[in-house]
């Protein structure tokens, strides 16, 4: 019933005018508020749904509006804005509940809500860009967006937090910046094509393009967390968990990664890629992160800072995908962009409801978890399981694409990474279990402030990591249905490889 | 029949007039004068848009005898911004006075608006002297209204700098009246051939020019005016006194001097330009006091605008109609944004008592909307999407890389980074500790804030949120407003 | 011809005397003065330029500019006077 | 500071070159009088024989309303600033005895200014100028308000030059002439009406920037030193 041009600038908006109106609300009206979170997530949900079938039916959608002669602002829906766009809204509604259970009685709220759902537009909007310019306007949008949720606390180490995630990011941004307007000033107005649109430049401007590749990588490196430039993530884990969950697992760090997976598909397009050398120098650089990211991880005590260290290498392997020419690889990466969303959120929760419920901050402190909180640990098995890669849950199978993709590629050495960081994954979430099911509960808990009754903490704090676990499990064991995120990453393969 | 133009300068002189001999009532003349000027300036503008190009030749003598008014995309761009900034910053001033001096703002404050208006529509040499004397002998007036002893001696100072500017300017006019026998802007612009006497006329004009519009190193004398000058005139100081010198060395830029004004004088001015971005920007950082730091953005902000002319002066016609419209687009913007942001620091010094930058966290917490505001302005003069100033600086940026002169390009992102250092510098103050609710007086700083009316926080949050949505996303018309190519 | 040339040349050399006054002395009196002598050096020049010769009536143009020059240089004088004025007031 | 001050001269003197360069360049290439013939030739449609009054007056009457707002601008700005400085002390005998006659004398050229401008150099500002000598004469001779009438008064005088103006221009065009357009018929009067406001407003601003401040209630000086003298 929504025409097709209207249909991507209405997603954007059934988070951005819920957003905007919160921002309205009194500080008091909580139930007001509340249904304007859930009505705007249902709205999104019930859109994207029709979306899904449109790009399935073949049919596309285009909104586009002119900021200026030869600037336009174009938001349309192909296969891989779909995968993210979908991601992103299931998972905005189950942290929106989650968030709703997790705030219960503190202050800000109305402002918290508010950033909420403009961070989710922008990602949303990022997601369903159709040319580098709309790229960076919502890339930066969502920096400015998520500035205020680092810094919600208002405690002195929120804002340092938020000044160094305001540092890197800005930085990266005015990166991508250049390299955008450089490639422009080339190419003239850069639009995501499907098998790359720069192949026209390849012989004269060999040079130029690999700066511009290094700048663009650099710029969305920041966000998504490639080593030099991932200082940021873990001193974000001061901001509180549902801001952890969506943003540091599943919007921010994710769009750095879409926009690497976007410049090498759709910009540069493979073939030229690889003929400049570009793809070997990324799948160093990923690697590289990837181990990095796991051995910082195993000395870190704090189970957010464990877990955010945790996002910096897995986030990489979706470079790594990107970065290792062939289908199969590509399928690896692009199905990990949704893998490692549901499973990375579902161990945030859990972090989240054992400091709300129990005041358990520390890895330290977790003996005995299991009994207390059974149904949480659980979900937080599921999660460990799949990021470490064990089958049936959907970590395994991106990983096994991966090697797979690899192999076939010829780069055994990246089958030597893989198999090292899901030893390193191991060597640091084991203990994690070890402790939770199989130590002796202490005495008394840190702070218990949810007491055991009929369910181990508060509903809407209980659930979300349920679903997301289920989720997580589904998308491994049914990964073969047809419209699994396996089977969409194909059709996106598929696609970009023109086969 | 109806002449718009001597109206969108006659009604705010009248109002003015009627202030002087009715000051008890000076408040209600005053907005009254200002919606009816506001709503004079935009049926011009609509009728501009429509593509009539309107002139109006005072007393009927025509061209070289008589002065003539006129209004074409950029004056009417220009007219929009300043008339609906002016009418935000009426609102604002309805009660930021206290009775004693409210009898001398709204008349001062009216003929600065008249002045405004008659600069926007002039093509009379002279009479631009008359007019720009105008705008800075009122402006340096209201500056001093507070007579705290740094105003006082800034807008002195401010004064005697745009009397200087303006006796060389009048020397230029001299001598253009001398060469070319006319003093109208359309004749002198067929009568002037490129040889010494244009050169001199060029640097002469524009010199006493670029000393009002305050280009760096000729800025010295606008942070302490700027910042020493009550809320409302420090916005209108900001966002549209220098704004209309610059529109000036525009038309005469691209009016007088096409010709004469080669890529060498374009590139002098830009690296001028770049030397205040970084200056200003630097400066602005630094700043202790929030009105301060506005007033060095706004030098940050002019270095901006200069930073077009060397791009322009080497475009070809087709870019450069989109350079013209990204430099009036981010003039436009900055209007907004700057009048927005001092509003804001208005209301803060009012709550708080003081603008020092590091202590504004409990008066910031108090204020959401002023904090939004804030925010707003913020993105505008840093330049992120989805701000008009966002698209402007896309297009500076690729011009620079297109044509080869890719040195501006550093200097821009630099001026970029350095405007987020102290915007967020700002924004900081938002998300502090503050006043916790139920906290004992918030420790040292039990300063008690002085509570502020809604109403009053309307206007600068209106005007930034214009600078950041409307001029962001909806500037595409602005380049079929500028249409007609300059000659 | 000559006489333009003459008074006109001298008007200059007036105009730069207050210049170079204006940039030299600090005290706002003499900056002041430097300023009116420039006006007055521009104003020179402009009468010189409406000089046409004994027999012909001069160009009017020029002696209406000058005479609002005249004027606008007094308020704005006075302006910087009373400010001046009131930097000192506020000294006892 | 020595070579700052050698370093000014310097440039003047490379600006002063420059600056007679281009005025030789910009005489010599004028040979045709500029604007005189043409503003000359039509002085009897402006409706007064001065042609440099029809200039002021009507060719370019524009300027001069702005140039009233200029005034009126500064005197605004100067009351702005605070209240009025206290008077001088009276004067003495041979001081009053002379500004007795000087005063109405003064009065009397403005008003013969004022008139002959019609036909002959003069008219509002010289008739202004004249009006506010009286006023800063008697100032000095002890009169602390310089013989201006109490503030509402005076308040009505200041603005009626810039008044009378744009209300006239502004009736003019209402009836179909145009903005500031004096249809010939009714150009004199027109304009005679016009420059006599103008001269009470610029002799009245005159006289009051001399006070510095806003005649509220004007202390005379004896008041100031306590009432010493007489």
């Amino acid at each position: 019933m929504i025409p097709d041009n209207l249909l991507p600038a209405a997603i954007v908006l059934t988070s951005l005018v819920p957003g905007l109106l919160i921002f309205v609300l009194g500080e008091r009206r909580h139930v007001l508020r509340t249904v304007l979170n859930m009505t705007g997530a249902l709205a999104k949900l019930a859109l994207v749904g029709l979306l899904i079938q449109g790009v399935y039916e073949g049919r596309d959608f285009e909104s586009r509006l002119t900021l200026a002669p030869g600037l336009d602002l174009v938001l349309n829906a192909d296969a891989l804005s779909v995968l993210f766009v979908t991601l992103s809204t299931v998972l905005w509604l189950v942290t929106t509940v989650y968030a709703i259970g997790y705030l219960e009685h503190s202050p800000h709220r109305s402002r918290f809500f508010g950033f909420f759902s403009l961070c989710v537009s922008a990602t949303v909007g990022l997601a369903l860009a159709g040319n580098l310019l709309t790229f960076v306007i919502f890339y930066e949008a969502l920096t400015l967006a998520t500035y205020p949720l680092v810094a919600h606390r208002g405690t002195p180490d929120a804002a340092q937090g938020a000044r160094v995630y305001l540092g890197y990011t800005l930085g990266g941004g005015v990166l991508l910046l250049t390299g955008a307007i450089w490639l422009q000033s080339l190419a003239g107005p850069v639009v995501f094509t499907q098998g790359g649109m720069l192949s026209a430049l390849a012989g004269e401007y060999d040079t130029q393009l690999v700066l511009i590749f290094f700048l663009l990588i650099a710029g969305l490196g920041v966000k998504a967390a490639l080593v030099p430039l991932h200082g940021w993530l873990p001193q974000a884990m001061v901001a509180p968990a549902p801001v952890s969950a969506l943003l540091h697992a599943v919007a921010v760090v994710k769009a750095g990664a879409f926009g690497i997976v976007r410049v090498v598909y759709d910009v540069y397009g493979v073939v030229l890629a690889e003929s400049l050398g570009l793809l070997a120098a990324l799948a160093v650089l990923a690697s590289i992160t990837i181990v990095y990211g796991s051995v910082r991880a195993l000395s870190q005590d704090g189970l957010k800072k464990r877990l955010a260290y945790s996002t910096v290498s897995q986030v990489s392997y979706i470079a790594l995908g990107a970065s290792i020419f062939g289908p199969v690889a590509t399928i690896g990466g692009v199905v990990h962009l949704v893998h490692q969303g549901i499973m990375k959120i579902t161990l945030f929760f859990c972090a989240g409801n054992y400091a709300e419920t129990l005041g358990v901050h520390r890895v330290s402190e977790m003996d005995g978890v299991g009994r207390r909180m059974p149904w949480t640990t659980l979900a937080l098995t599921v999660g460990t399981l799949g990021m470490i890669g064990v089958p049936p849950v959907a970590g395994f199978v991106s990983k096994w694409y991966l090697g797979l993709g690899a192999v076939e590629a010829g780069s055994d050495w990246v089958l030597l990474i893989l198999v090292t960081s899901s030893l390193l994954n191991a060597a640091y979430f084991f203990p994690i279990l070890f402790r939770a099911w199989f130590k002796e509960a202490p005495a008394r808990w840190p702070k218990e402030r949810i007491a055991a009754g009929r369910l181990e903490t508060a509903a809407a704090l209980l659930w979300p990591p349920v679903i997301t676990a289920l989720l997580a499990l589904a998308a491994g064991l049914f990964a073969a249905a047809p419209a699994s995120p396996l089977e969409w990453a194909e059709l996106i393969a598929q696609r970009e490889y023109g086969l | 029949m109806i002449d718009w133009l001597a109206l969108t300068v006659a009604l705010p002189l009248l109002g003015a007039v009627f202030a002087v001999v009715l000051p008890t009532r000076a408040r209600g003349i005053g907005m009254a004068a200002a919606l009816l000027t506001t709503a004079m300036a935009l049926s011009v503008s609509v009728q501009v848009v429509q593509g009539i190009t309107l002139r109006s030749d005072l007393g009927g003598w025509g061209a070289p005898l008589g002065i003539g008014l006129q209004a074409d995309g950029l004056s009417a761009a220009l007219l929009v911004m300043a008339n609906l900034v002016a009418l935000g910053i009426s609102a604002y001033a309805l009660d930021y006075f206290d009775a004693g001096s409210r009898r001398h703002f709204w008349p001062l404050w009216l003929l600065l608006w008249t002045a405004l208006n008659g600069l926007f529509l002039a093509v009379d040499l002279f009479n631009i002297y008359v007019t720009l004397e105008l705008l800075g002998i009122s402006a340096a007036a209201l500056g001093a209204l507070t007579g705290r002893r740094e105003a006082v001696a800034a807008n002195l100072r401010y004064l005697l700098v745009g009397l200087l500017g303006s006796m060389t300017y009048l020397l230029g006019v001299a001598l253009a009246y001398t060469g070319l026998g006319t003093l109208d802007l359309g004749l002198a612009a067929q009568a002037l051939t490129p040889g010494p006497l244009a050169w001199t006329i060029f640097a002469l004009m524009l010199g006493g020019l670029l000393l009002k519009t305050a280009l760096f190193p000729l800025h010295f004398w606008l942070p302490p005016a700027h910042a020493q000058a009550p809320a409302p005139v420090s916005a209108a100081l900001s966002a549209l006194v220098v704004k209309a010198a610059f529109y000036l060395i525009l038309r005469l830029w691209l009016d007088l001097f096409g010709p004469v004004a080669g890529p060498a004088a374009g590139t002098l001015l830009g690296m001028l330009g770049a030397g205040g971005v970084v200056w200003g920007s630097w400066r602005a950082f630094r700043a202790e006091r929030l009105k301060l730091l506005a007033a060095y953005s706004t030098v940050a902000q002019v270095g901006y605008l200069f930073m077009f002319f060397p791009l322009m002066a080497a475009a070809a016609i087709p870019r450069r109609q989109e350079l013209f419209g990204a430099l009036v687009l981010l003039a436009l913007t900055h209007g907004f944004a700057k009048a927005g942001l001092f509003l804001s620091a208005g209301l803060l010094q009012k709550t708080a008592g003081h603008d020092r930058i590091a202590e504004l966290g409990p008066a910031t917490q108090s204020l959401p909307a002023v904090a939004f505001a804030i925010g707003f302005a913020g993105v505008a003069l840093i330049g992120l999407p989805p701000s008009g100033t966002f698209v402007a600086k896309w297009v500076l940026l690729s011009e620079s890389f297109a044509s080869g002169q890719w040195w501006w390009a550093p200097v821009v992102l630099a001026g970029t980074l350095l405007a987020a250092a102290y915007v967020f510098r700002l924004l900081a103050n938002a998300f502090g500790p503050g006043l916790q609710p139920g906290a004992a007086g918030g420790g040292d700083q039990s300063q008690c804030l002085v509570p502020i009316g809604r109403a009053v926080q309307a206007p600068a949050l209106l005007m930034t949120l214009i600078a950041v949505v409307l001029l962001g996303l909806g500037a595409e018309p602005l380049w079929t407003l500028l249409q007609e190519p300059p000659p | 011809m000559i006489t333009q040339l003459v008074y006109g040349l001298a008007g200059i050399v007036l105009f730069l005397l207050g210049v170079w006054s204006f940039l030299v002395h600090d005290p706002l009196l003499r900056k002041l003065i430097a300023l009116n002598i420039m006006g007055a050096g521009v104003f020179h020049i402009l009468m010189a330029v409406a000089y046409r010769g004994l027999d012909a009536p001069p160009d009017p143009i020029p002696h209406a500019l000058v005479l609002t020059g005249i004027v606008v240089a007094v308020s704005a004088t006075a302006l910087a006077l009373t400010l001046g004025q009131r930097l000192e007031r506020r000294d006892d | 500071m020595r070579t700052r001050n050698a370093l000014i001269i310097i440039a003047l003197a490379l600006i002063g070159a420059a600056l007679a360069w281009a005025f030789l360049d910009a005489v010599a290439g004028q040979t045709d009088a500029r604007l005189a013939d043409l503003a000359l030739e039509r002085v009897p449609e402006s409706g007064v024989s001065n042609p440099v009054t029809s200039v002021l007056l009507n060719y370019r009457a524009y300027d001069t309303l702005l140039e009233l707002a200029v005034l009126l601008a500064s005197i605004l700005g100067i009351w702005s600033t605070g209240p009025a400085l206290p008077g001088f002390l009276p004067a003495g005998p041979v001081l009053s005895g002379l500004v007795a006659s000087v005063v109405p004398l003064l009065v009397l050229t403005a008003g013969y200014m004022l008139w002959v401008g019609g036909h002959a150099p003069g008219g509002a500002f010289q008739a202004g100028a004249l009006l506010g000598a009286a006023g800063v004469v008697l100032r000095l001779a002890g009169e602390p308000r310089a013989g201006l009438p109490p503030l509402p008064w005076l308040r009505l005088a200041i603005m009626l030059g810039v008044l009378t103006f744009t209300m006239t221009a502004l009736v003019l065009m209402a009836v179909g002439a145009g903005f500031l357009t004096f249809p010939l018929a009714v150009a004199k009067w027109l304009i005679l009406f016009v420059e006599a406001a103008a001269t009470l407003a610029i002799g009245a601003t005159l006289a009051a920037a001399y006070l510095a401040g806003e005649p509220l209630a004007v202390p005379t000086a004896s008041d100031r030193h306590g009432g010493i003298g007489h």
